[in-house]
């Protein structure tokens, strides 16, 4: 059963991955990220994350994508780009050199080094039927508790990106563009 | 007294200050006088010492006056010292005597001169520096002197110095003199090295009393012998001395035939017994080399033209004389040589000047002829000269080249043989010197139009100033072989006065054959002069035969031009070789790792190419690169 | 009935005093857009003001703190020790220094004024925050405020396009490594277990065993070197550094290179130095080939620069790889390598401060002249300009009698005592190359004739900076014992 | 520790003459800065006065200088940067005072006989800070001190060079100024790694030298590698055989004062700190690298007089006579002999004043000419025949005659040289010659001659200018004559330098007298 | 077949593997695409991985902060978009229709 999740879901973050890199209009590249956030939504769930797989659909999804398409269809650069000619030869064998090395040495330390996942922490409390809340019960803890100081850094996070955005959006006054 | 000859070296200075700061105030002839004063009293001087001197026991004619310690420095300490002995003595007297005599003389030949008073500067400071140089008491202060007298030659050769020819054979004397001092330098240090001192007592003593290796003793010998070869125009290194007649005629008389040339001569035999404990090929050296020299420079002298010329080759064959002797272990024949040579080559070298100043500067003697009509005291002293030269008794330079020739027998009889050789040849140029020069017919007459910028071109006797030296150094020259007379012991004079200088290293040859037939060997002598006089006469005089005068004798066997060949040519290369290397590659490697760094900047840069795509590979590749190396360090 | 079980950490709110400070002077400043016509002088003084507050509780910390070695604070998120408190100070001087020169860099009326400064201050905290964080969530969320605010007011003179075209590659090229960083936490956070640097290093130091290799953790601390190398601009990842540098409004490539920096070195610093010390031998070559490679990449590099401020980027870089000579040496046992890259830190922000200002005064408001041709002449034009400047460039290049030798001389010192002499040689060699880019600047300031003679009028406030730098930078040079003595208390809190 | 003790011994002095050489300076070259330009007529004056006052403070301090002792004099000794075991400790013994006293007499002589003629604030201001830097490095016994002072020094010659330098004067002051911080790059790592090494056998850190020197002792390899790490710094300087390129573009380029400093003092600074930091802080290292360093001197001599001799450009010609000159002074240093180190001290100063006044002269030259090409200029003897005399004379000490004063240390350095460095010496001699070949050469192309139109109107010296080369040839003639009163007072320092070496290595100076004999092998020179 | 469906259980590798792909490919689009908004999505695909490990290693190690850390991450992600749209933005006003490749006015 879970494999089969595991394989669809895979599916998913894959396809859409590729979909990102190879589609040349941003409108479907766009929408092929909906395909992978989709994806990792789910093995959240197989992890018994629900409360983030729940967060990954609506920020994700629901917030950043739309931002996205938004801006795109703001701008109206969604005309393709011509994904076939590439301006800088070697750029593209050498990325996929990088990418392709990336993976294998992060794979390979992954399956050299798995015996050192061992359970070290207090503990993962999942959710259960009769439990429904224990897991955000204990996100909410963490956060509101150990991580209390991250949590209001957000709030200076979130304060920077609305001056920035104010700050960029403004038009300029003395247009003294050069 | 003795401690008063300070005085001698002191006087000379003072006359060379005053002439600087005053010289021009003083001008002509003031300043010439000062000059000739200053020298003549110290002339005085010297004698007064001399007959001290004399007053006092053979043994105790050693006398050391410090001036003030000059360089002390841990174990070596050279003082500013002045030894009063025979040796330094003698010298002192003739350079004195000699000198204040060219002073008088030059006082008239300069006249008229626009650096009247700066001739008389540098004269005076030759003076100075030629004491110094025979009265130190150790190698130091001699070599003070005798880089004193090398720039004052310098300085005197090229006094026209806007006469290219007059600054460049300043330049090439000086040079040349200093690859002698090169040798003099390293005989100092070997010295030091050896015996811990510079003076000559400490040097001297080691060496008598067998404190002196042998191979140290040679090193030494063979150094000085160079220093001597520079300074005393010996083969290979004689070639500045007939460059020198550039200079003031007073100056050819003065320091090239009398007193500087001599200085090697003097050296050697202060350092006698050194040279007498090195190895015994050390002497034989010295006397090939003499004896080689000597015959070389006479057969040049048969064939130049300008009445200077001869003079100077004679010279560098009477050095050669006097090193023959030296070699051959007879210091006092050396010494008694370089005496009358200083008087008759003095003699002949102010005649000829002042046929020269009476030619209105002509020095060719095939312009010349018949002179001793117009300038009858010049031509008599010039005879006397002559004769004395040409090894005719009883003049002076008969009974020294005698005595050498002696010694050179009884140590080496082919060297006996180059000598006599020389001798012969000697009497065969000087009497066509004099013949060119007085007698014939005159052929100046002729030339008169190109003369005629000289105004009143016809020949005319010099003045007085110039005249009484001449007769003073002919009376000298005449009489000068007294010193030393061979017929017995008793008139072995000069031998018993340098005694105490030279007895441990002077040859003894008593017993030689040589010895006992030295009236043998001093009646071959007399038939050599005269058969030399005789040929010279019947070729020029008489005209029986032809002249022989091969150019390449007339090029001095194309020495000289050969070493400006190779120096000019070869040595030129070499050097502009050395700077261009210096140029291109050492200073090119520096600018070239410049010049590398800016590449490689261009070339870095060119990485930085504004596009975000490409900077984000490259910090891939960094990432990829780097994580490798951790997995590496983390599997393994 | 959340409430239940949920145990709130107490909150010394007074050691946060720094933070609390930054943050209401930026939430003022905001307040500020509200008021129509606000007196010009407003925005700065908030600014300059707020984060004095924050600086002198960070001075009056630094002498308590001379008694104890430190506290954790908000459940061991943060920690308060000299370490963190030095870094601070030097952040909030360099945060109004930044502030008097964008007084001086926008003159004429300009409306983004508030929500740049709020920005600075903004940064300002999140520096603060990774400087002091003990917890990698802390840390990441820290450097994603400070790197946000730094895009946006690389990004914030919209009359130069070069302006926008740097923010942009910062956001691109920032997102792409604080991605690697996150791995990075993420791999050490899956090998240990732990998320906070003192639990790292419990682990790392404790009983526990890494199974057959350490690869997961290395490979972690590997992208770690990635996003920090990244903001400190070391070789290889320095790429981004002169374009940005060159493109942002010139106060704010100050404070990059400053502040931005200090962050950057001292999170790496505390996570490297308290949290994995046990893995040294395996991150140490790594930190010595990125120094060698960032001396001589950015003094070669300098070489055939022609913009002036573009030569001080490149010099930034080298500069940061004299820096990484003295982690280097301080991950030898017993060394004063931390004490030293501090005391750098401090010294050249101090330098990059002055010499900007002067790079402001001259470029004019527009950024327009800052090419080496603008420099020509300006000892005939302002000799006290001049003679200024050059004492910093000097500094820079490390000549005695100014805090820029005793600066190298310490780092150069710790590489020695730890007999890493291989990379102090090289290190003097890059200072070597370094020196030609300097010389050029001082040629064409002294020994060349003025384009054109305008007279160049030097504001207020960036003569204040020009004028305290270079007082700082002599008097370190000729009384380097203060600084060297603050430098040396410079520890961690003790796990 | 000897600190203290030396510490004590300051306290008790009256008054700091050491400090004051070097803050006098110091102060003048700000106050000269601060005064204003509607006041141009201060300038020279303050200048002249402060360089002067700093000359008089150096010659009563050689009044004060106890004759035989050879140990640190007027010592003054206060914390500096406690912290790193950095003191402001100063002194003076035979090595060093004649250089302090040369530097003393000569900046007052450039500051009142050379114009710069233009911006004479900044430039007497350079001058004066330059003076400042050199006092230092002769005076401080602090590694650290000594090497900052050695790299401040840079400063105002590059600006000196830049700023009234001839064409090339960019190119000239940039290489010197990174030629010299290269070498300078290894001896600061060399420097920390002796006092953290050093740490170990004292106990503590510190930079200071005496302390070093006498307390700590290094590892046989680890010695070489320090030394090695100094030697290039001060072979830079000096300049030593292949690294000496920078020196005739700077000589060449750099205006007549800073020429005359450039030769008189600063290269000095490379020669002392061999004497001062080769042999005295690793005795053992410096006998180890005796035979390159003879070598390499020997090249110079020989090389630089080759060079020199090619030259077309007068100033150049000298620049590279610098090389062969100071080819002798590393020779002797090398040699480690009693003789042969008095004579490289004394040389320093010599050449010192006779290259100094070569360049002055040229300078005239040039002031009169415009020009430095041997081949534009002819026949000035017969139209300056006073200025002709006086160039003769310097030339001849040069050259090194006997009574001049360039002959004593020569001589010395070669005498002493041939006890242990005997086949070194032999061919260095040589020098000699090439020497007269090169200067009378030069001498008679630009003198003697027929002057043709461009030299007829070649004006003769100046009252001014006469005034400023008498004194160079007074101390010529007199040190030349008479070195007895510099030598007593170097000798005892030199003998207790040669002390210390033999003591911290195997080293065994030359016996003098007695050598003699031991080695008869080699007296084979006569062949 | 359900045997062998039933048998194999993905373990925390597999997830782990899944991830370093997708990181992987995001770090080539980053290098390979031209249009600026792409580009942001392809470091979204990062971050994306770097969460999906995050909450695997949470389960290895049953550690709740991996999960706090993914929420964090979100915010955080959102925040970047935010900030780098609003550039983009900026940008684009002045010359719509740029690429990444356009932006070359500072280099060298």
């Amino acid at each position: 059963m879970e494999l089969v999740v595991f394989v669809l879901a895979a599916a998913m973050v894959l396809g859409g991955a590729l979909g990102v890199i190879t589609r040349s209009n941003p409108v479907h590249a766009a929408l092929s990220l909906v395909l992978t956030l989709f994806g990792i939504a789910v093995m959240f769930v197989s992890h018994n994350a629900h409360f983030l797989a729940a967060v990954q659909v609506i920020v994700y999804a629901g917030a950043i994508v739309v931002l996205f398409l938004f801006v795109i269809m703001l701008l109206g650069v969604d005309r393709a780009e011509d994904i076939n000619l590439e301006p800088i030869s070697a750029q593209r064998p050498l990325a996929a050199v990088v990418g392709l090395g990336l993976m294998g040495i992060v794979i390979a330390a992954i399956v050299a080094a798995d015996d050192v996942l061992v359970s070290r922490g207090s503990g993962l409390s999942a959710t259960t039927v009769d439990k429904p809340d224990e897991n955000v019960r204990q996100l909410a803890r963490s956060i509101f508790g150990d991580n209390v100081f991250a949590f209001e850094l957000t709030s200076v996070l979130l304060l920077v990106a609305v001056v920035g955005t104010v700050l960029m959006a403004r038009r300029v006054k003395s247009g003294g563009t050069k | 007294m003795l401690d008063l000859i300070w005085l001698v070296p002191a006087l000379p200075l003072a006359g060379f200050v005053l002439i600087v700061l005053f010289g021009r105030k003083l001008g002509e002839p003031f300043a010439g006088v000062l000059a000739t004063a200053m020298t003549a009293a110290s002339f005085v001087v010297v004698a007064l010492t001399y007959f001290e001197l004399l007053s006092l026991p053979a043994e105790e004619r050693h006398h050391v006056v410090e001036l003030f310690s000059w360089i002390p420095v841990g174990s070596l300490s050279v003082d500013l010292a002045l030894l009063v002995d025979p040796l330094s003595i003698t010298m002192a007297l003739f350079i004195t005597g000699i000198g204040s005599l060219i002073h008088l003389y030059a006082i008239g030949y300069m006249h008229g001169d626009d650096k009247f008073p700066k001739f008389f500067m540098y004269l005076n400071l030759f003076v100075f520096s030629m004491l110094m140089l025979v009265l130190g008491e150790n190698l130091l202060v001699t070599f003070l002197g005798w880089e004193g007298v090398g720039a004052c030659s310098y300085f005197l050769i090229s006094f026209w110095h806007t006469r290219d020819s007059a600054a460049t054979a300043g330049k090439k004397a000086f040079v040349t003199n200093r690859v002698g001092d090169w040798g003099m330098m390293v005989a100092m240090f070997l010295a030091f090295s050896a015996v811990g001192t510079l003076s000559y007592e400490g040097i001297n003593h080691a060496a008598e009393k067998g404190g002196l290796a042998a191979v140290t003793a040679t090193g030494i010998a063979m150094m000085l012998f160079v220093g001597a070869c520079g300074k005393s125009a010996q083969l290979p290194l004689y070639l500045w001395l007939p460059d020198a007649m550039e200079g003031p005629t007073p100056v050819s008389a003065l320091i090239h035939a009398a007193t500087m040339v001599t200085s090697g001569v003097f050296l050697l035999t202060r350092m006698a017994p050194v040279i007498h404990a090195a190895y015994p090929w050390a002497g034989d050296v010295i006397a090939t080399v003499g004896a080689v020299t000597a015959l070389f420079a006479a057969t040049i002298a048969v064939a130049q033209t300008d009445i200077k010329k001869v003079l100077a080759y004679s010279t560098v064959s009477q050095l050669g004389f006097m090193f023959l002797a030296i070699g051959s272990g007879a210091y006092v024949a050396a010494i008694f040589h370089m005496v009358t040579h200083a008087f008759f080559k003095a003699l002949l070298f102010l005649g000829s000047g002042s046929v020269i100043h009476g030619m209105h500067h002509e020095q060719d003697m095939r312009r010349m002829g018949a002179l001793r009509k117009v300038m009858p005291i010049t031509g008599f002293t010039f005879i006397i000269g002559w004769l004395a030269i040409a090894g005719v008794p009883p003049f002076a330079g008969f009974w020294s080249k005698d005595e050498i020739l002696l010694f050179a027998f009884a140590n080496n009889r082919a060297l006996y043989l180059v000598g006599v050789v020389t001798a012969l040849l000697t009497a065969y140029y000087m009497t066509r010197q004099v013949i060119m020069v007085f007698y014939g017919e005159a052929k100046w007459h002729d030339h008169s139009d190109e003369h005629g910028a000289h105004g009143d071109h016809t020949p005319h006797e010099s003045p007085w100033t110039m005249l009484t030296p001449l007769v003073v150094l002919a009376g000298l020259s005449v009489v000068g072989g007294v010193m030393q007379l061979p017929f017995s012991k008793n008139t072995h004079w000069l031998e018993h006065w340098l005694e105490p200088v030279v007895h441990h290293a002077e040859a003894d040859i008593h017993e030689s054959w040589a010895y006992n037939n030295k009236w043998l060997l001093l009646g071959l002598a007399v038939v050599i002069a005269s058969a030399g006089i005789a040929a010279s006469v019947a070729v020029y005089a008489k005209g029986r035969f032809k002249a022989v005068e091969p150019q390449i004798l007339a090029d001095a066997w194309r020495y000289d031009s050969a070493v400006s060949a190779v120096v000019g040519g070869v040595g030129h290369k070499a050097f502009d070789a050395v700077a261009s290397f210096d140029a291109n590659i050492v200073d090119g490697a520096v600018v070239g790792v410049g010049r590398e760094v800016r590449a490689a900047s261009g070339l870095l840069t060119r990485m930085q190419t504004g596009l975000v795509r490409s900077y984000a590979l490259i910090i891939g590749i960094g990432v990829v690169v780097m994580l490798a190396w951790f997995l590496v360090r983390g599997v393994l | 009935m959340l409430s239940a079980g949920l145990l709130a950490p107490e909150i010394q709110w007074a050691l946060l005093v720094p933070l609390l400070a930054l943050l209401a002077g930026a939430c003022l400043l905001l307040l500020a857009t509200l008021v129509p016509s606000l007196p010009r002088w407003v925005a700065p003084a908030l600014t300059v003001s707020s984060s004095a507050v924050a600086g002198i509780a960070a001075c009056v910390r630094w002498n308590e703190l001379y008694f104890h070695k430190g506290t954790y604070l908000v459940a061991n998120a943060i920690v308060e020790d000299r370490f963190s408190v030095f870094a601070t100070i030097v952040i909030s001087v360099a945060v109004i220094c930044a502030a008097l020169l964008m007084t001086v860099h926008h003159a004429e009326e300009n409306g983004d004024q508030l929500e740049q400064f709020a920005l600075l201050l903004t940064s300002a905290i999140g520096a603060m925050v990774m400087v002091a964080s003990n917890n990698l969530i802390v840390l990441f969320l820290g450097l994603e405020i400070l790197s946000l605010s730094l895009y946006l007011l690389a990004a914030s003179d919209r009359r130069r396009e070069q302006s926008q075209e740097a923010g942009l590659k910062y956001f691109v090229l920032g997102g792409f490594a604080s991605a690697f960083l996150l791995y990075g936490i993420a791999l050490v956070y899956g090998a240990t277990g732990a998320i906070s640097i003192s639990g790292i290093s419990d682990r790392l130091t404790g009983e526990f065993t890494t199974g057959n290799n350490d690869a997961l953790l290395l490979i972690g601390i590997g992208l770690l070197i990635v996003g920090f190398g990244f903001k400190v601009s070391a070789a290889p990842f320095q790429v981004w550094t002169p374009d940005v540098y060159e493109g942002a409004p010139t106060p704010i490539t100050s404070y990059m290179a400053s502040a931005g920096k200090v962050a950057a070195f001292a999170a790496l610093l505390r996570l490297f130095m308290s949290g994995l010390m046990t893995r040294v031998d395996d991150w140490r070559p790594v930190v010595w080939v990125l120094a060698a490679l960032t001396i001589l990449v950015g003094s070669t590099m300098a070489v055939v620069q022609t913009n002036v401020k573009r030569m001080l980027a490149y010099s930034s870089i080298s500069h940061a790889g004299f820096v990484l000579v003295g982690v280097e040496a301080a991950s030898h046992r017993g060394s004063d390598g931390l004490a030293s890259s501090m005391a750098y830190l401090a010294v050249y922000t101090m330098l990059v401060m002055g010499s900007f200002s002067v790079l402001v005064v001259v470029a004019g408001h527009e950024d327009s002249a800052t090419s080496l041709e603008s420099f020509k002449g300006l000892a005939h034009r302002r000799p006290v300009l001049a003679l200024a400047f050059s004492a910093l460039l000097f500094a820079q290049a490390g000549v005695p009698f100014t805090s820029g030798f005793v600066a190298k001389f310490g780092v150069i010192k710790s590489a020695v005592e730890s007999e890493s002499y291989a990379i102090a040689v090289t290190a003097m060699v890059g200072a070597v190359i370094g020196a030609f880019l300097y010389l050029r600047i001082m040629v064409s300031m002294w020994m060349e004739d003025a384009s054109d003679s305008s007279r160049i009028d030097i504001p207020r406030a960036a003569g204040l900076v020009l004028g305290v730098s270079v007082a700082f930078t002599l008097i370190v040079g000729f009384f380097p014992d203060m600084l060297i003595d603050a430098a040396r208390l410079v520890r961690f809190v003790p796990l | 520790m000897s600190n203290v003790v030396l510490a004590s011994a300051s306290e008790s002095m009256p008054f700091p003459v050491l400090s004051w050489l070097i803050i006098l300076p110091l102060l003048g070259s700000v106050a000269v800065a601060l005064i204003s330009n509607r006041r141009p007529e201060y300038v020279k004056l303050t200048a002249s006065l402060v360089s002067v006052a700093t000359g008089a403070l150096s010659l009563w301090m050689l009044g004060q200088f106890s004759t035989h002792d050879g140990g640190f004099q007027f010592v003054s000794q206060h914390d500096w940067i406690s912290r790193w075991g950095i003191s402001w400790h100063l002194g003076v013994d035979g090595i060093s005072l004649f250089l302090v006293v040369l530097t003393g007499i000569l900046f007052p002589l450039v500051i009142l006989g050379i114009d710069p003629h233009h911006d004479e604030k900044k430039y007497l201001s350079w001058i004066l800070l330059l003076e400042a830097g050199v006092m230092g490095s002769f005076l401080s016994l602090d590694l650290f001190l000594f090497f900052i002072f050695f790299e401040i020094v840079l400063v105002p010659m590059y600006f000196l060079i830049g700023g009234w330098g001839y064409d090339k004067r960019v190119y000239a002051a940039t290489k010197f100024f990174l030629y010299t911080m290269f070498g300078s790059a290894f001896m600061l790592v060399g420097i920390i790694a002796t006092a953290a090494l050093a740490r170990r056998d004292i106990g503590y850190l510190t930079f200071d030298l005496v302390t070093i020197a006498e307390k700590a002792s290094f590892a046989t390899n680890t010695g070489r590698w320090l030394f090695v790490s100094f030697a290039i710094a001060f072979a830079v300087k000096v300049p030593v055989f292949p690294l000496h390129t920078w020196l005739p573009d700077a000589h060449t380029q750099a205006p007549t004062g800073g020429s005359v400093i450039l030769a008189g003092v600063l290269l000095k600074m490379g020669t002392y700190g061999f004497l001062r930091f080769g042999l005295y802080l690793f005795p053992e290292a410096t006998v180890w690298a005796k035979p390159v360093f003879l070598t390499l001197a020997v090249i110079g001599i020989l090389y630089g007089a080759i060079a020199a001799t090619m030259q077309k450009d007068l100033k150049r010609l000298v620049a590279y006579s610098s090389v062969a000159h100071l080819g002798f002074i590393v020779l002797g240093t090398f040699a480690i002999t009693s003789q042969s180190l008095s004579g490289g001290v004394m040389q320093m100063v010599n050449h010192g004043i006779s290259t100094g006044a070569l360049f002055l002269l040229v300078g005239m030259i040039y002031e009169r000419r415009h020009t430095r090409a041997i081949a534009e200029l002819k026949g000035l003897q017969a139209v300056a025949p006073i200025f002709a005399a006086a160039f003769m004379v310097v030339m001849l000490s040069s050259i090194g005659v006997p009574g001049l004063n360039g002959f004593v240390g020569e001589f010395l350095i070669l005498i002493g040289s041939f006890e242990t460095a005997r086949w070194w010496t032999v061919v260095a001699a040589t020098g000699v010659i090439l020497a007269a070949l090169y200067l009378l050469w030069a001498y008679q192309r630009v003198f003697h001659g027929e002057p043709d139109e461009a030299n007829k109107s070649f004006a003769e010296i100046t009252p001014r200018e006469g005034a400023l080369v008498l004194v160079f040839i007074g101390l010529i003639a007199f040190t030349g004559l008479y070195p007895k009163p510099m030598l007593e007072r170097i000798e005892p320092s030199v003998d207790k330098l040669i002390a210390h070496v033999e003591d911290h290595s195997d080293y065994v100076a030359p016996a003098g007298p007695a050598g003699g004999h031991t080695h008869e092998s080699d007296h084979e020179e006569g062949e | 077949m359900n045997a062998l469906v039933a048998a194999v259980q993905p373990t925390d590798t597999w997830y782990l593997v899944l991830a370093a792909v997708l990181f992987g490919i995001g770090t080539f689009g980053v290098m390979v695409r031209r249009n600026p908004l792409v580009m942001f999505m392809c470091i979204e695909l990062m971050l994306n991985a770097v969460n999906l490990t995050f909450v695997t290693l949470a389960t290895a190690v049953s550690d709740v902060n991996g999960q706090v850390v993914v929420f964090f991450v979100m915010v955080v992600a959102a925040a970047e978009v935010v900030v780098g749209l609003g550039i983009v933005v900026a940008i684009m006003r002045r010359r719509s229709g740029l690429t990444a490749d356009d932006l070359t006015a500072l280099k060298g």
